[in-house]
C-alpha cells in the first residue's frame, strides 16, 4: 500500500527552526513561571504589584503566544494546505467563544440581575 | 399610579389563528382558569402584549408564504411530457430582498421584547396599593409547594394567598431538586433552584382562586405538584393573616385563640381530642406542623395551618372532602405514589376519621 | 478514537485517483478530529474555572499545587514536541538513526510526564485530596485525568511507531504514518501549555 | 440478468455467508442499509411510545400507566427519536449517497464507517434494553441535574440514559470525522465545492455541527456519569457546591447545535427533490449555502433561549433573544429560495415532492413559533408548556420527518432498485399531513392554555380535554400513516416495478449508474464540469434520460476488504460502559474487570485493526 498520496511540496521548517522553537518556548515558560514567582511575591506596590495586576492577562497572553508557535511551526500549519488551518482556527474560534460565554454567565449571572436595583 | 390590567376576552387570539383554530375552540369549551391568554395581573399583561405583538406579525408572515407557497403550488403545475421550463439559477436582488423584510420584521419584534425583558426584571419598589412589596419566600418540594412570609413571620403550603394590588416579591429556592412556579394569569414561569435564590413578582388586579402548577419536571409526581393563588381582597388578607397568627399552636406563641388546642383536652370533642393525640402518635407531627408560626423550617410535609378549610389537598390536586383526607390518610402511596408521605404505621377508618375531625379544626 | 483506526479507502490510495484537496485524508481527519478535541477541553477548562475556588471541604490550589514538579512535567512535554518533530524530520529524510533516537526520546517524555501524574496525584491524595474532596479537586482530576490520558495513548501510539521504525516500516514514503501521531501530540501539547498556567499558576494565584 | 454472471464479488471472493457479510462489511451502500432498517425500527419503537402517551393523555385523570412509567415513556421517547431514529435515519442517507453524489467509490475510511454503525447499533440497544429491565431512564431526554444525580435517581434509569449516550456519541464523533473528511477529499475530478450537490453541503454543515457540539455533551456525560458513580458532585448542589446550572449550560451547548443537526439534513434532501420535480436548478445556490453555514454558526450562539426561565438576568437574555432572532434571517432565505425553485417551474407531482412540499409548509410553522418562543418573556409563559412540544415537533416531525420521508420516496429507486407504490404513497402523505396537524396543532392552544409538559395526566376542568382528545386522535391518524408505508414497502419489495437507473430524471451522478448500484459504484469515474452534474451531461448528450447503464465487471477495481475489528472494537466500547453500570456503586478504583476487559478488547482490536491491509481487488 502507497499511503504517501500526491505530496504537495510545501516548504518545511528545517531542523535549526525548531531548535529556535524550542528555546523560544522554553524561554517563554521560564517566563510564565518567574512572572508567577514575583507577582506572588510581590508587595503592595511598585514593579511586582504592576506585574501581579495584570498576571491573568499576561499569562493569557504567553500561552497563546506558546501555542500559535508549536500551532504554526511543529504543527506546520504556517506550511501546510489552508483548509487546515481553516479547520481548526474555527474551531479554537468556537471553543473560546463557548468558554468566554460561559465563564461569564457564571461570573456575572447574578451580579448582572442584581445590579438592575430595588432587589432588597 | 401604574397601569393595572383588565382582562381581555380569552377568544381574541383565536380569530387570528385561523378556521382550524376555531373549530377546534368550539369543541373545546372554556373556561380556562390555567390560561396565559387572559392576564390577571401586570406581569402577565406585559407578557401578553409583547407576545400578541408576535403573534400578529407572525400571522402575516405565515399567510404570506404559506401563500406564496400554494400559490406556486396551483399556478406552476406540470405535465411529465412539458418542456423544460426555463432554467433560472438564481438573482441577487431577490436575494438581498428577502435578507432585509426579515430582519425588519425582527427588529420589530426584538424592541418590545427587550423592553419588556427589562421592565419585568426588577421588582417596582412600590405597589399600586401605595405600600411596599410583599415578600414571599417560596420554596419548592418534591411535590408541594412552601410559602413563607418573613415579614408575617407565617408559613403555609399549597395556597398562596396575596392582597389584590399589592406587588408580590417572590424569593424562591428548592429543598430538593428543580422546579417551576407558574401561576399562568399573573406571570411567567421562573425555575426554583436548590443552591441559588430566584425571584418573580406580579401585582394581582382582581380577586379570586387561581390554579398554579409546577412547570419543570421534578420526577414522579411532578404532574401533580400544583396549587392556588388566592388573591384577597385587603381586608380578607388582613382576616387571614391574623387567623393565621392566632391560629398558632400554644407551643409556639402560648396565646392562641381560634385553634382546638385552646381547649383543654378534657373539655374537647372526644373525637377531636382523640385526633390530637393520633396526631402524634401516629407521626404525623414528625413532618407536619399545625402551626403557621412554626419555627423549625425545612420540614418534610407541607405546613398544614388552615389545613381544615384549604381548597385542596395533596398539592392542589385532590377536593379537601373528609372523603378524599380520608383517602389520602389511609392508602398516601395510593392516592400519589412515591411522595414522601411514608412509612406511617396503619391507620384505620375510625382513626382516620378522628384525625379529620381534628384537622378540621384548623382553620 | 485516534487515527491509528483511520484507515486508507482503496480509491485514495492509489496514485490514478488524487485526493481533492491533494493531501492524504487520514491527515485531514486527525486535523478534523484535533478541531473537536478543543471543544472537549473548552469544556473541561469552563469547568474548572467555574469550580476552582469551591474547595471550602479540604484542600484547595494553595495546599497541594507544586510548581516546580510541574514546571518539570511542561518544560518535557514542550520538548518531547521538539523531539517528535525532529524525528518526524527524520523519517522524511530516510535517516533511520535520528529517526530513533529522537522518538526514542518522545516516548521517554510520554512516559516521564505521564510518571510525574501519577507521583503528582499520589501526593495529593497523600495530602487528604481526594478525587471527591471537593469541587476543586473534582474538576482538577477530571481536567488533568482527561489530558494524561491523551497522552498516555499518544505515548503508546508513538511506541507501536517505535516499533515499527525500529523495524524499519517507516520509510520516507510512510513518514505521514509518524506525521499523524506528532500532530496528536503536539495537540496534546497545546493543551498543557493553555493548562499550565490557566489551572495552575492562576489558581495560585487568586484569593 | 444477463450479466449477473459477472458480478465477481460471487465469482471470485471467497465464499461468506450472509451474515458475515453483513457483519464484517465495510460497504458504504450496504452500511446506509443497516442504519437505515435499525433505525427505522427505533423510529417504530419510539413511535409506539408516543401512542401509549397520546392514550394516556387522551382524556382526564387516566390511569392507563402509572406516573413512573409514564416518565420512562416519554424520556425513551424523545431520545429514541432524535438520536435513534432522526440521527441514523440521515445518516443512511449520508452513507448510501454522499459517496455516490460526489463521485466517490466509498467515504474515505470504510472500516471506521462500520465502526460508526455497530457502535450505534450497540448503543441503541443498550438503551433500549432498559425497558425490558423496567428501568427505563426517566429524567426526559435533557436529563436535568440534580434530579438525575443518584440522590433523586437512585436507580440504574439514568445510567442507562448517561452511558448509552456515550456510546452513541462515540459513533456520532467517528462518523463526523469520516464524512467531514470524504467531503473535503474524496470528490470526483471537478467537483469543486460550490458544484457540490446541496445535500452534499448540509452533510458537511452538519458533521461541523456534529464535530464541535458533541464534544461537549459527553464531557457532561463524563461528569454526569462521575457524579453518579464515581461520587463527585459537579452538579449536585448539596454535597459540595455544585451548580445544577452548570448541567444545563453544558447541555444546551450541545443540544441547540443538536436540533440544527437533526433539520440539516432535512435541509439538504428537500433541497435535491425541488430541482428535479420541478424541472429547474435550485434557485440561489451560494445562497443557500452561506445561509445553511451562517444558520450553523448562530446555532452555537444561543442555547441560553432554553433557560430563560432560570432567571439569567436581562443582558443575558437578552442577548440570547436577539441571537436566536437572527437565525429566522437565514432561515427565512431557504424558504424563500426553495419558493424561488418552485416558481416557473413544471412541478411533477410525485410522492417525494409532495413530501417536500409539506416539509416547507410545516417548517415555516414550527419556525414561527420558535421564533415566539425566542421572545424570551413571552417564552416565560410557553416554556415547558405544551406550546414548546408544539414548536418541536412542527420542526422536527414536520420537519425533519416530513423531509427524511420524502427522502425515502425519492431514493428508494436507487437503494433497492424498485419503486414504490404512488398511491399508497399518496395516501401515507395525506394521512400523515392531516394526523399531524390534528396531533400537534391543539398543542398550541392547549400549551398557552396553561398545560405543562411532562404531565402524566391532567384534571378536567382547565379546558385542556377536547384538545387532548384531539391530539390523540391525531397521534392514531398518523400511526395509520405509517402502517401504509410499511404496507408499500412489503407490497413493493418484490412485485414492485423495477426502478430504472434515472426514475425521476435526477440532476446528480447517483441516478447515473445502476439501480441499485453495484458494489464499486462508478465503474468509471465521473468527471464533472458543472452543478447538477447528470443534468449538464444529460444536456451535453442531447436526451432527457441517459440509456440505462450496462452491469459490469468491476475486474481489477480495488475496495476495502471486510474486517471484524469494527465490530469487536464496538463491543469493547459497550463492554466498558455496560461496567462503569455495573459496578458503579463501589468506592475505591473506578473501573471495575469488566470495564478493564472492555478497555483491553478495544484496544486489542484497534492495534490488530491498523495492521489488516485495507483493500483488496474485486478479482485477481
Ligand atoms: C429540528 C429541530 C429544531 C429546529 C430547526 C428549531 C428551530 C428553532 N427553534 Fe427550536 N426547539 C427544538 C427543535 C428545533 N428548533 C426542540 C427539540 C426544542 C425543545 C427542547 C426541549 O425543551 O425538549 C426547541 C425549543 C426551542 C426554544 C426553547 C423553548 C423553551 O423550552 O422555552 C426556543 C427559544 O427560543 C426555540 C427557538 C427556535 C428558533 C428561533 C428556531 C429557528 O431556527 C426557526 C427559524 C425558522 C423560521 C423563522 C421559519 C422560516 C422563516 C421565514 C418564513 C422568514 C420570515 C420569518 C420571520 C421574519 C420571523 N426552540
Ligand atoms: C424527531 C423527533 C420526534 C418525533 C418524530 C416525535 C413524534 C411524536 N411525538 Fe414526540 N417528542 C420528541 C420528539 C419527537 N416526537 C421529543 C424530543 C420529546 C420531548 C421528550 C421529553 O420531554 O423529554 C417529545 C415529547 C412528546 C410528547 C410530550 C410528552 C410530555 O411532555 O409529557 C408527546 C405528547 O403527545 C409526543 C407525541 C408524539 C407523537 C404522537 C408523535 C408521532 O408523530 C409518532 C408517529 C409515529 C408512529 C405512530 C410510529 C409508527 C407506526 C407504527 C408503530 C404503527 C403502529 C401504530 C399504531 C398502533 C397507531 N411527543
Ligand atoms: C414521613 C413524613 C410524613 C408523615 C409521617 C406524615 N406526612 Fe402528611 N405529608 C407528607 C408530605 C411529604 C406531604 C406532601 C405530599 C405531596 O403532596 O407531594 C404530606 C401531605 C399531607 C397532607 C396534604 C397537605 C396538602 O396541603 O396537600 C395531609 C392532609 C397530610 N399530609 C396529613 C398527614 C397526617 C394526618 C399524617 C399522620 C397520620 C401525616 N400526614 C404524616 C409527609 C408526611
Ligand atoms: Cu416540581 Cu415539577
Ligand atoms: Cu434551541
Amino acid at each position: 500500500m502507497s499511503t504517501q498520496s500526491v505530496a504537495h511540496d510545501q516548504p518545511h521548517a528545517s531542523g535549526g527552526k525548531y531548535v529556535q522553537i524550542a528555546v523560544i518556548l522554553f524561554v517563554l515558560t521560564a517566563l510564565e513561571v518567574a512572572l508567577f514567582e514575583v507577582s506572588h511575591e510581590a508587595g503592595p506596590t511598585g514593579f511586582g504589584a504592576l506585574l501581579a495586576s495584570h498576571f491573568v492577562v499576561i499569562l493569557l497572553a504567553l500561552s497563546a503566544l506558546k501555542f500559535w508557535f508549536v500551532a504554526m511551526f511543529y504543527m506546520h500549519l504556517k506550511f501546510d494546505l489552508k483548509v487546515l488551518r481553516y479547520v481548526f482556527a474555527s474551531s479554537l474560534l468556537i471553543a473560546v467563544v463557548v468558554i468566554s460565554a460561559l465563564f461569564v454567565l457564571f461570573t456575572y449571572n447574578r451580579t448582572l440581575w442584581w445590579a438592575t436595583g430595588v432587589w432588597k | 399610579m401604574r397601569y393595572l390590567h383588565v382582562p381581555r376576552p380569552w377568544y381574541r387570539p383565536v380569530g387570528l389563528l385561523g378556521a382550524l383554530a376555531a373549530v377546534l375552540v368550539a369543541g373545546c369549551s372554556g373556561p380556562y382558569p390555567q390560561s396565559t391568554l387572559e392576564p390577571r395581573g401586570d406581569f402577565a399583561a406585559m407578557v401578553d402584549s409583547v407576545f400578541m405583538t408576535t403573534v400578529y406579525l407572525a400571522a402575516v408572515v405565515f399567510v404570506l408564504v404559506e401563500g406564496a407557497l400554494l400559490f406556486v403550488l396551483f399556478k406552476f403545475r406540470g405535465k411529465p411530457s412539458d418542456a423544460d421550463p426555463k432554467q433560472i439559477h438564481g438573482s441577487t436582488v431577490v436575494e438581498i430582498i428577502w435578507t432585509i423584510i426579515p430582519a425588519v420584521v425582527l427588529a420589530v419584534v426584538a424592541v418590545p421584547t427587550v423592553r419588556t425583558i427589562f421592565a419585568t426584571a426588577a421588582v417596582p419598589a412600590t405597589s399600586p396599593d401605595g405600600q411596599p412589596p410583599l415578600k414571599v419566600e417560596v420554596v419548592g418540594h418534591q411535590w408541594f409547594w412552601e410559602f413563607r412570609y418573613p415579614d408575617l413571620g407565617i408559613t403555609t403550603a399549597n395556597e398562596l394567598h396575596v392582597p389584590i394590588h399589592r406587588t408580590v416579591d417572590l424569593r424562591m429556592k428548592s429543598a430538593d431538586v428543580i422546579h417551576a412556579f407558574w401561576v399562568p394569569q399573573f406571570a411567567g414561569k421562573r425555575d426554583v433552584f436548590p443552591n441559588r435564590e430566584t425571584r418573580l413578582w406580579f401585582t394581582a388586579a382582581v380577586t379570586g382562586e387561581f390554579p398554579g402548577a409546577c412547570a419543570e419536571f421534578c420526577g414522579t409526581e411532578h404532574a401533580r405538584m400544583d396549587f392556588y393563588l388566592m388573591v384577597d381582597s385587603a381586608a380578607a388578607f388582613t382576616a387571614w393573616v391574623d387567623r393565621r397568627h392566632a391560629d398558632s399552636t400554644m407551643m409556639y406563641t402560648g396565646a392562641p385563640k381560634h385553634a382546638a388546642d385552646s381547649v383543654p383536652l378534657a373539655s374537647m370533642d372526644p373525637k377531636v381530642a382523640r385526633g390530637k393525640q393520633l396526631f402524634t402518635t401516629k407521626t404525623c407531627v414528625v413532618c407536619h406542623s399545625l402551626s403557621a408560626m412554626n419555627p423549625f423550617k425545612d420540614q418534610i410535609g407541607p405546613n398544614l395551618s388552615g389545613i381544615g378549610t384549604r381548597k385542596m389537598i395533596g398539592a392542589g390536586w385532590l377536593p379537601n372532602t373528609d372523603e378524599n383526607l380520608r383517602e389520602w390518610i389511609e392508602h398516601t402511596q395510593k392516592v400519589k405514589p412515591d411522595v414522601l408521605m411514608k412509612g406511617l404505621p396503619p391507620i384505620s377508618d375510625d382513626e382516620a376519621a378522628a384525625l379529620i375531625a381534628y384537622l378540621r379544626t384548623m382553620r | 478514537m485516534t487515527a491509528a483506526v483511520l484507515d486508507h479507502d482503496s480509491a485514495d490510495a492509489h496514485e490514478e485517483h488524487p485526493t481533492s484537496l491533494r493531501i492524504d485524508s487520514r491527515k485531514l481527519a486527525i486535523w478534523t478530529f484535533i478541531g473537536s478535541e478543543c471543544l472537549f477541553f473548552a469544556a473541561l477548562i469552563t469547568t474548572f474555572v467555574i469550580y476552582r475556588n469551591s474547595h471550602a471541604t479540604g484542600p484547595g490550589p494553595k495546599d497541594v499545587f507544586e510548581v516546580p514538579l510541574v514546571t518539570a512535567g511542561t518544560a518535557v512535554l514542550l520538548f518531547s514536541s521538539f523531539f517528535v518533530v525532529m524525528a518526524l524530520n527524520g523519517a522524511q529524510e530516510g535517516n533511520r538513526k535520528k529517526l530513533l533516537l529522537w522518538l526514542s526520546l518522545t516516548v521517554l517524555c510520554g512516559c516521564f510526564f505521564v510518571g510525574m501524574q501519577v507521583y503528582e496525584f499520589t501526593g495529593f491524595m497523600h495530602k487528604g485530596m481526594g478525587y471527591s474532596t471537593n469541587l476543586f479537586a473534582t474538576s482538577f482530576f477530571t481536567l488533568t485525568g482527561f489530558h494524561g490520558t491523551h497522552v498516555a495513548i499518544g505515548t503508546l501510539w508513538l511506541g507501536t511507531l517505535l516499533k515499527d521504525a525500529y523495524k524499519g516500516r517507516i520509510p520516507p514514503n510512510k513518514a505521514l504514518n509518524l506525521e499523524i501521531a506528532a500532530l496528536y501530540w503536539h495537540f496534546v501539547d497545546v493543551v498543557w501549555i493553555i493548562i499550565f498556567p490557566v489551572v495552575y499558576l492562576m489558581s495560585l494565584f487568586a484569593k | 440478468m444477463a450479466t449477473a454472471a459477472l458480478d465477481p464479488a460471487h465469482a471470485t471472493s471467497p465464499k461468506r455467508s450472509v451474515l458475515v457479510d453483513w457483519l464484517t462489511t465495510v460497504d458504504h451502500k450496504k452500511i446506509g442499509i443497516l442504519y437505515g432498517a435499525s433505525a427505522f425500527i427505533f423510529f417504530l419503537i419510539g413511535g409506539l411510545e408516543a401512542e401509549v402517551i397520546r392514550l394516556q393523555l387522551m382524556k382526564p385523570d387516566t390511569h392507563l400507566v402509572s406516573p413512573e412509567f409514564y416518565n420512562q415513556l416519554f424520556t425513551m421517547h424523545g431520545t429514541t427519536m432524535i438520536f435513534l431514529a432522526v440521527m441514523p435515519i440521515s445518516a443512511m442517507f449520508f452513507n448510501f449517497f454522499v459517496p455516490l453524489l460526489i463521485g466517490a467509490r466509498d467515504v474515505a475510511f470504510p472500516r471506521l464507517n462500520a465502526m460508526s454503525f455497530w457502535v450505534f447499533l450497540l448503543g441503541g440497544l443498550f438503551i433500549n434494553a432498559s425497558l425490558l429491565m423496567n428501568a427505563a431512564p426517566n429524567g426526559g431526554w435533557f436529563g436535568y441535574a440534580p434530579l438525575s444525580s443518584r440522590q433523586y435517581s437512585p436507580g440504574v434509569n439514568m445510567d442507562f440514559w448517561a452511558l448509552g449516550l456515550q456510546i452513541l456519541g462515540i459513533a456520532s464523533l467517528a462518523a463526523g470525522v469520516n464524512f467531514f473528511t470524504t467531503i473535503l477529499n474524496m470528490r470526483a475530478p471537478g467537483m469543486t465545492l460550490m458544484r457540490m450537490p446541496m445535500f452534499v453541503w448540509s452533510v458537511l454543515v452538519t458533521q461541523v455541527l456534529v464535530l464541535l457540539s458533541f464534544p461537549v455533551i459527553t464531557i457532561a456525560l463524563v461528569m454526569l456519569t462521575a457524579d453518579r458513580n464515581f461520587h463527585a458532585s459537579f452538579f449536585s448542589y448539596n454535597v459540595a457546591g455544585g451548580d445544577p446550572m452548570l448541567w444545563q449550560h453544558l447541555f444546551w451547548v450541545f443540544g441547540h447545535p443538536e436540533v440544527y443537526i437533526l433539520i440539516m439534513p432535512a435541509f439538504g434532501i428537500v433541497s435535491e427533490i425541488l430541482p428535479v420535480f420541478s424541472r429547474k436548478p435550485l434557485f440561489g445556490y451560494s445562497a443557500m449555502v452561506f445561509s445553511m453555514a451562517f444558520i450553523a454558526f448562530l446555532g452555537f450562539g444561543v442555547w441560553s433561549h432554553h433557560m430563560f426561565a432560570t432567571g439569567m438576568g436581562p443582558l443575558a437574555d437578552s442577548f440570547f433573544s436577539l441571537m436566536t432572532m437572527l437565525i429566522a434571517i437565514p432561515t427565512g432565505v431557504k424558504i424563500f429560495n426553495w419558493i424561488g425553485t418552485l416558481w416557473g417551474g413544471s412541478l411533477q407531482f410525485k410522492t417525494p415532492l409532495y413530501f417536500a412540499l409539506g416539509f416547507i409548509a410545516m417548517f415555516i410553522m414550527g419556525g414561527l413559533s420558535g421564533v415566539m418562543h425566542a421572545v424570551a418573556p413571552a417564552d416565560l409563559q410557553q416554556t415547558d408548556s405544551y406550546f414548546v412540544v408544539a414548536h418541536f415537533h412542527y420542526v422536527l416531525f414536520g420537519g425533519s420527518i416530513f423531509s427524511l420521508t420524502a427522502g425515502a420516496y425519492y431514493w428508494w429507486p436507487k437503494m433497492f432498485g424498485r419503486m414504490l407504490d404512488e398511491g399508497l404513497g399518496k395516501v401515507h402523505f395525506w394521512l400523515m399531513l392531516i394526523g399531524f396537524n390534528l396531533t400537534f396543532f391543539p398543542m398550541h392552544f392547549v400549551g398557552l392554555l396553561g398545560m405543562p409538559r411532562r404531565i402524566y395526566t391532567y384534571p378536567s376542568g382547565l379546558g385542556f380535554d377536547g384538545y387532548n382528545m384531539a391530539s390523540t386522535i391525531g397521534a392514531l391518524t398518523l400511526g395509520v400513516g405509517f402502517l401504509v408505508f410499511i404496507y408499500n414497502v412489503i407490497r413493493t419489495w418484490r412485485t414492485g416495478a423495477h426502478a430504472p437507473a434515472d426514475p425521476w430524471g435526477g440532476a446528480t451522478l447517483e441516478w447515473a449508474i445502476p439501480s441499485p448500484p453495484q458494489e464499486w459504484n462508478f465503474a468509471v469515474e465521473p468527471t464533472v464540469t458543472e452543478k447538477d452534474a447528470l443534468w449538464a451531461m444529460k444536456r451535453a448528450a442531447g436526451v432527457k434520460v441517459l440509456p440505462e447503464p450496462p452491469l459490469v465487471s468491476g475486474k481489477g477495481i480495488h475496495l476495502p476488504s471486510p474486517s471484524w475489528w469494527p465490530l469487536f472494537t464496538s463491543f469493547g466500547i459497550l463492554i466498558f460502559m455496560v461496567g462503569i453500570m455495573v459496578k458503579g456503586e463501589t468506592h475505591g478504583f473506578p473501573f471495575g474487570p469488566i470495564s478493564v476487559f472492555g478497555v483491553l478488547l478495544t484496544a486489542f482490536s484497534i492495534f490488530k485493526w491498523s495492521y489488516q491491509p485495507v483493500d483488496h481487488p474485486t478479482s485477481h
